[in-house]
């Protein structure tokens, strides 16, 4: 039996604007297990990428967590203090990967000072009182380079992040956040801005690298099409709510919310030439705009008068499948195909 | 019954880098990227041709010197016949307006000073031999406007105004004011959430439909490529490696980088197990394009000849071409 | 890099080559005869003859500007028409006193307005956002020459503690420092303002920044991401600043140097102007240039130094 | 039959007219209404627009005639008679400091004007041709001009012209155009890359059209922003000439003169220092609020949606 490394519950969050609040999360709960990969999958707006930065406790200042808990190995990060946060959490057992490798490391220092920066704090933690020489950490890391599959890091290592395509800062930064004491690793859109086949590098690194330390992994992205391959279990966000959440094959292969549906049949993948897809009406609702009750009804065929009242709870309806849907709880599937 | 509507012969455009004085006087030498090196294909019409490639490969720059946006250094890019890269000003300014651009940045492709309703208003405004009164233009705004499934008002709204699908349906409602034959779409749907880009995917063939436009897709999204094209060319390095028919080309892929490049799409299929083909090392600079066979240093099956000779575009049959020596030897 | 600082050494020489020919054909300006002008009522016809000759204003126009780019190149800047002197002698007697003045204002303005600039934004709370608020205002408010002339009249008029006029005795440093303090702080007051608002700006945006994220993902602590990983990217602005900066200095010492009758360059040119001693205002002039454009230059070069992306076409 | 399916597929679609501009009024309402409402941009708008009533009234705004003396009251505090108290001729101070932001505005309006002119012209034709002959020829102007500091480069034309007001303009301009120039030449480099004037390649629209259209419009805003700044440095530059007594004569009322008499009465009345450099400091924070609002509004990235 696995046993869950992080518990999220009943996680809300504002955003405080000036006159405008946002909320960007709505009770959100959810629970990932030792060494498996969890994907958050959402469109932009969504609150996928805020989830992220609440755990690692980095939110902006703007950002105000309403309620909920953050259980970490046992312990609700909400309730830590920042200096516990850099001693025992960040960068030591959680690390998180951000979307732009091109912002994601500083221009104007070399490689290899911003690596010895970070190996050197997190020894610090460590082993407090163990005093390791400069040129101990830069060899530390260019074995970090090394592990991550960069050509010459001896070399490498001295260069400017300008220097690096993307591929290759990025597997610095995997680099950077992947050890052996990593027990989760938040990746936000790590491989987005990447190509094709340098994005297949990019994720088999991640995967051979968690699997090799244990570290579970929470997967926020946008393309449902790398979390079928690569989680476990996956979530689907809206609006700052979970709409759908099991296991990747039930939730990909027999989707239960209306929302998730038209995602997938909206994607242009299996389709054949000529047949038209399906494209949910109106857009995604600005944050400080929300629409009462399910905040998809204005968007959704199936939505009735309940769906306008009423914020559906995230329900069980299969062996370890939650959706969060009042039709399909109250009248069942059949009721609502879209196609 | 299939009419070629362009025809590209042996296309090369290079871009020049280090030509200032200080540069010349410090000898850094002339840096050639080679952009477009050499590409051959035939676009029929009322068909869309999809072009795929990573970054780099060279697929937007070809597109670019379709129109004549860039210089082409040698090569011929004959448009119903006539070659484009000989056109004088006036015959250009004609073609331009039988073809049309889409652009990847939806935002940037529009004069962020002009109104959607002026921006759209534009490309009528300068059809030849026929002057229309104010109020004809602004009615036919309007049907375009609804063409693209816009509300009118949106006319006196500026570009910062819109959403990114909005944006982009009034550079598509700009594309097909003139009622072209051929339009280059260029990375239509980046920066768009799933559920937008596949509004546009299906504005766009239906407008293809109705008013039997030619569409070059250039796109990096072999998933989307795969689903709006009859015919694709797969571009590496400046170079097309494969050709054919979309179906022709998935279903029989032949190169060692298409295979690659279609096993790595990640594809929604939950349970299945997909054989990923992973290639070694990065895309090499195209300033100093590898000797031989481009893809020779992430090839898998690399050999010996791949180093001394460059394989040549060779038709496997029934259109669909290959360059690799793998099918080149019998 | 190395190529940048090369290239951007040598875009220098034909930079000071168009200011050598404007320099000398603002005599051409001149309404009427350049030598009666400048010598205005004394002027004798043989004292006219005699200054055409030695400033071979006789001579067809190339040839005089053959003369007087000869005559920069061996250092010789000409002789003053009022007193006789080298124009090059009395510029090295000027020179001292505004490159005190400059970089003892700029030079504490700098450290000040950084370094406020940088507490403002690493603590977004505290009063010291009020002050860099306040310095800004008032630097824009107040230019350098109105400063000096309210500075004179709080501190030498109606709290007389300052001393209101000269460089101070030669030697005796105390007094040096004493007579500097009016001068440097009109000068410098509005660049304090100026570099602590700017710095706060570059520093607020650099700390938004994504890689700044990440420093703090790894839990390196806050103060070490403020100054060691920020300041460097947030300091690039200012320097740009400071480079173009220093013109402006130069010409806010003309005003101070007279209000507080320093003996420097700016006092050399302005006196030179009202004298219409044409060579002193010429030779004043391309000093205070070449020294401009060679501040312009070392804050480029240090700019290549921060910022390793740096290009140059 | 082709154009039978084009027809087919508009005649479907609702039509409706509608205009394609907003109106001119529009666009300056809602300028002016964005200038307003950025922190201070009210301010800055009101002080400007009083700078620039006293500066085209001042013979119907000023109590008294500037250059009438009042021996009598000379270095008279403020009373009824003078609000501000008279200077060292029995002037009255208010009446003076009204005239003298006419100068102050002329000056500085002149100045900015023409160095924008010859800049933004230069700045074009350089960005246009970039990399070619002629390009290099405008940067090395620009950089030679720029090297001078540029008060000094002022001073020293004046000297050689002589004191008066057009020289002073003409002097300032020609100190001031290489950075409109910089500027101008800037934004033609990236406008000219932007995709909408590809855009407009691709459409096939002449090239003075593109010019015109699309480039014109989008350099402008960043030169008239920093018009506005300008005009508070020449509003100072102006007031620097005069006080070193190089630029417009006396008596003509100027803030630089006022100062200049101040100077020389520092120990007798400071008020007369005091006065005009309140002037000067109204006018810079007025002109830096105001083109600090203006930067925002004119930004199309910026502006409220």
């Amino acid at each position: 039996m696995s046993e869950p490394l992080l518990e999220v519950s009943q996680l809300t969050l504002d955003y405080n604007l000036g006159s405008r609040k946002m909320r960007a999360l709505d009770r959100v709960s959810f629970s990932l297990d030792k060494g498996q990969v969890l994907g958050v999958a959402g469109e932009s707006g969504c609150g996928k990428s805020t989830l992220g930065l609440a755990i690692i406790r980095l939110l902006p200042k703007v950002a105000e967590i309403r309620r909920g808990e953050i259980v970490f190995d046992g312990r609700d990060l909400l309730k830590l203090s920042e200096a516990q946060m850099d001693r025992e959490i960040r960068g030591q057992k959680i690390a998180m990967i951000f979307q732009n490798p091109q912002n994601a490391l500083n221009p104007v220092f070399k490689i290899e000072t911003q690596m010895i920066d970070i190996l050197r704090v997190q020894d610090k933690y460590q082993n407090p009182g163990n005093r390791k020489r400069r040129q101990d950490f830069r060899q530390q890391a260019i074995e970090r380079l090394k592990g991550t599959g960069i050509a010459d890091p001896a070399v490498r290592v001295s260069n400017y992040p300008f220097e690096f395509s993307g591929g290759m800062k990025q597997r610095v930064m995997i680099g950077m956040a992947l050890s052996s004491g990593t027990s989760l690793l938040l990746a936000d859109e790590a491989t987005t801005a990447l190509d094709v086949t340098i994005e297949a590098q990019i994720n088999r690194l991640i995967t051979e690298l968690a699997a090799e330390y244990g570290t579970s992994i929470l997967y926020i992205t946008h393309n449902l099409g790398v979390l079928s391959e690569m989680a476990d279990r996956i979530m689907i966000m809206y609006a700052g709510r979970i709409f759908e959440m099991g296991w990747t094959k039930s939730v990909l292969g027999s989707p239960r919310h209306p929302y998730s549906t038209a995602l997938l049949e909206s994607l242009p993948g299996r389709q054949t030439r000529g047949k038209r897809l399906l494209s949910i009406p109106g857009f995604v609702p600005p944050l400080d705009r929300l629409p009462g009750g399910c905040s998809f009804h204005p968007r959704c065929p199936f939505a009735e008068e309940v769906c306008r009242q009423e914020v559906p709870p995230l329900i069980e309806v299969d062996k370890g499948h939650w959706s969060a849907c009042l039709f399909d709880q109250k009248r069942g599937r059949q009721k609502w195909k879209w196609i | 019954m299939e009419v070629d509507l362009i025809q590209i012969k042996n296309l090369k455009t290079y871009f020049f880098q280090g030509k200032g004085l200080l540069s010349k006087l410090f000898g850094q030498g002339l840096r050639i990227v080679h952009a477009v090196d050499g590409m051959s294909l035939t676009i029929n019409k009322g068909r869309t041709f999809g072009l795929v490639g990573e970054s780099g490969c060279g697929k937007s720059t070809l597109g670019n010197t379709i129109f004549r946006l860039v210089e082409p250094l040698e090569g011929e890019i004959l448009f119903q016949g006539r070659d484009v890269v000989k056109m004088d000003q006036k015959e250009l300014r004609k073609f331009r307006q039988k073809a049309q651009i889409i652009f990847q940045d939806q935002f940037g492709c529009m004069n962020p000073r002009m109104t959607a309703g002026q921006i759209i208003a534009e490309p009528l405004m300068m059809r030849q031999g026929k002057q229309e009164s104010q109020k004809e233009i602004e009615k036919e705004v309007a049907e375009l406007l609804n063409a693209v499934n816009l509300d009118p008002d949106a006319a006196v709204k500026f570009p910062n105004e819109f959403s990114g699908g909005q944006a982009r349906r009034i550079g598509v409602a700009r594309a097909i004011a003139l009622n072209p034959v051929f339009i280059m779409a260029d990375e239509p749907t980046s920066g768009l959430d799933i559920s937008t880009a596949a509004t546009i995917l299906n504005l766009m063939q239906d407008l293809q439909e109705k008013m039997d436009i030619t569409y070059l897709w250039v796109s990096h999204n072999l998933n989307q490529v795969r689903y709006m094209s009859d015919d694709m060319a797969v571009m590496y390095l400046g170079k097309a490696v494969e050709m054919g028919l979309t179906s022709e080309v998935f279903d029989k892929m032949a190169h060692p980088y298409t295979k690659a490049l279609i096993s790595a799409v990640p594809q929604v299929s939950p349970g299945e197990q997909k054989q990923t083909i992973f290639l070694k090392g990065e895309i090499p600079s195209p300033i100093n394009p590898p000797s031989g066979c481009r893809f020779r240093t992430r090839c898998p099956q690399v050999f010996k000849r791949c180093e001394q000779e460059e394989p040549p575009l060779t038709d496997l049959g029934g259109g669909h071409f290959c360059a690799c020596h793998l099918h080149n030897s019998h | 890099m190395l190529k940048y600082i090369i290239k951007r050494t040598l875009w220098v020489i034909p930079t000071l080559v168009g200011v050598l020919i404007i320099l000398f054909s603002l005599t051409y300006l001149m309404p009427g005869d350049p030598a009666s002008i400048m010598l205005g009522p004394r002027a004798t016809p043989e004292l006219v003859e005699d200054l055409n000759k030695r400033m071979h204003l006789d001579r067809a126009m190339p040839v005089r500007l053959g003369y007087y780019l000869l005559g920069v190149a061996k250092g010789d800047l000409g002789t003053s028409v009022w007193s006789g002197h080298k124009v090059s002698s009395l510029i090295a007697d000027a020179l001292p006193h505004t490159i005190l003045l400059a970089i003892t204002s700029l030079g504490i303005a700098a450290l000040i307005g950084i370094l406020l600039g940088t507490f403002a934004a690493v603590r977004r709370e505290s009063p010291i956002g009020g002050v860099v608020t306040i310095f800004s205002l008032l630097g824009v408010a107040v230019p350098d020459f109105v400063a000096a002339l309210l500075l004179m009249l709080l501190f030498c008029v109606q709290i007389p503690l300052l001393p209101a006029l000269g460089a101070g005795v030669e030697g005796d440093l105390v007094d040096i420092a004493v007579h500097l303090i009016l001068p440097a702080t009109a000068l410098g007051i509005g660049w304090v303002g100026y570099l602590s608002r700017l710095n706060q700006e570059s520093m607020l945006d650099v700390l938004d920044s994504d890689y700044i994220r990440t420093a703090r993902a790894f839990a390196v602590p806050k103060r070490a991401i403020a100054y060691r990983y920020a300041l460097k990217n947030a300091v690039i602005p200012s320097i740009t600043v400071i480079g173009l900066g220093v013109g402006k200095l130069l010409g806010g010492a003309v005003f101070v140097e007279i209000i507080f009758s320093r003996p420097g360059l700016g006092k050399l040119i302005v006196d030179a102007v009202y004298a219409r001693d044409f060579p002193v205002v010429q030779g004043g002039i391309l000093v205070a240039t070449i020294l401009f454009v060679f501040a312009n230059l070392i804050a480029d070069i240090s700019y290549a130094f921060v910022d390793p992306r740096i290009q140059y076409d | 039959m082709k154009t039978d399916t084009i027809n087919q597929t508009k005649a479907g679609m609702k039509s409706t007219q509608l205009t394609l501009k907003r109106k001119w009024s529009d666009t300056l309402r809602v300028t002016l209404r964005s200038v307003v409402k950025v922190k201070g941009g009210l301010w800055g708008g009101i002080f400007v627009g009083i700078m620039l009533v006293c500066a085209i009234g001042a013979q119907w705004i000023s109590p008294s005639d500037p250059n009438a003396q009042d021996i009598v009251h000379r270095f008279a505090g403020p009373s009824l008679k003078h609000f501000l108290g008279t200077d060292y001729l029995g002037r009255d101070i208010l009446s003076r400091i009204i005239y003298g932001c006419r100068i102050a505005v002329m000056v500085a309006f002149g100045a900015v004007t023409l160095s924008a002119i010859v800049g933004v012209f230069l700045g074009v034709m350089g960005g246009y041709n970039e990399g070619k002959k002629i390009d290099y020829f405008i940067i090395w102007l620009f950089d030679i001009v720029r090297s001078f500091p540029q008060i000094i480069l002022a001073l020293a034309i004046v000297a050689v012209l002589g004191p008066s007001l057009l020289n002073v303009v003409f002097a300032l301009a020609f100190t001031a155009f290489p950075f409109y120039g910089r500027l101008a030449r800037a934004k033609t480099l990236s406008v000219k890359e932007a995709d909408y004037v590809k855009a407009a390649e691709a459409m096939g629209l002449k090239r003075i059209k593109i010019i015109l259209r699309h480039i014109t419009p989008n350099i402008l805003a960043p030169v008239i922003v920093c018009l506005g700044m300008d005009m508070a440095t020449m509003i100072i530059w102006e007031s620097g000439l005069s006080f070193l007594g190089l630029g417009v004569r006396p008596p003509t009322a100027s803030w630089g003169i006022m100062l200049r008499n101040g100077y020389k009465y520092i120990l007798t009345s400071p008020l007369m220092i005091l006065w005009p450099s309140v002037a000067i400091a109204v006018a810079m924070v007025a002109f830096s609020l105001f083109s600090e609002g203006l930067r925002v509004a004119l930004d199309p990235k910026e502006r409220e949606r």
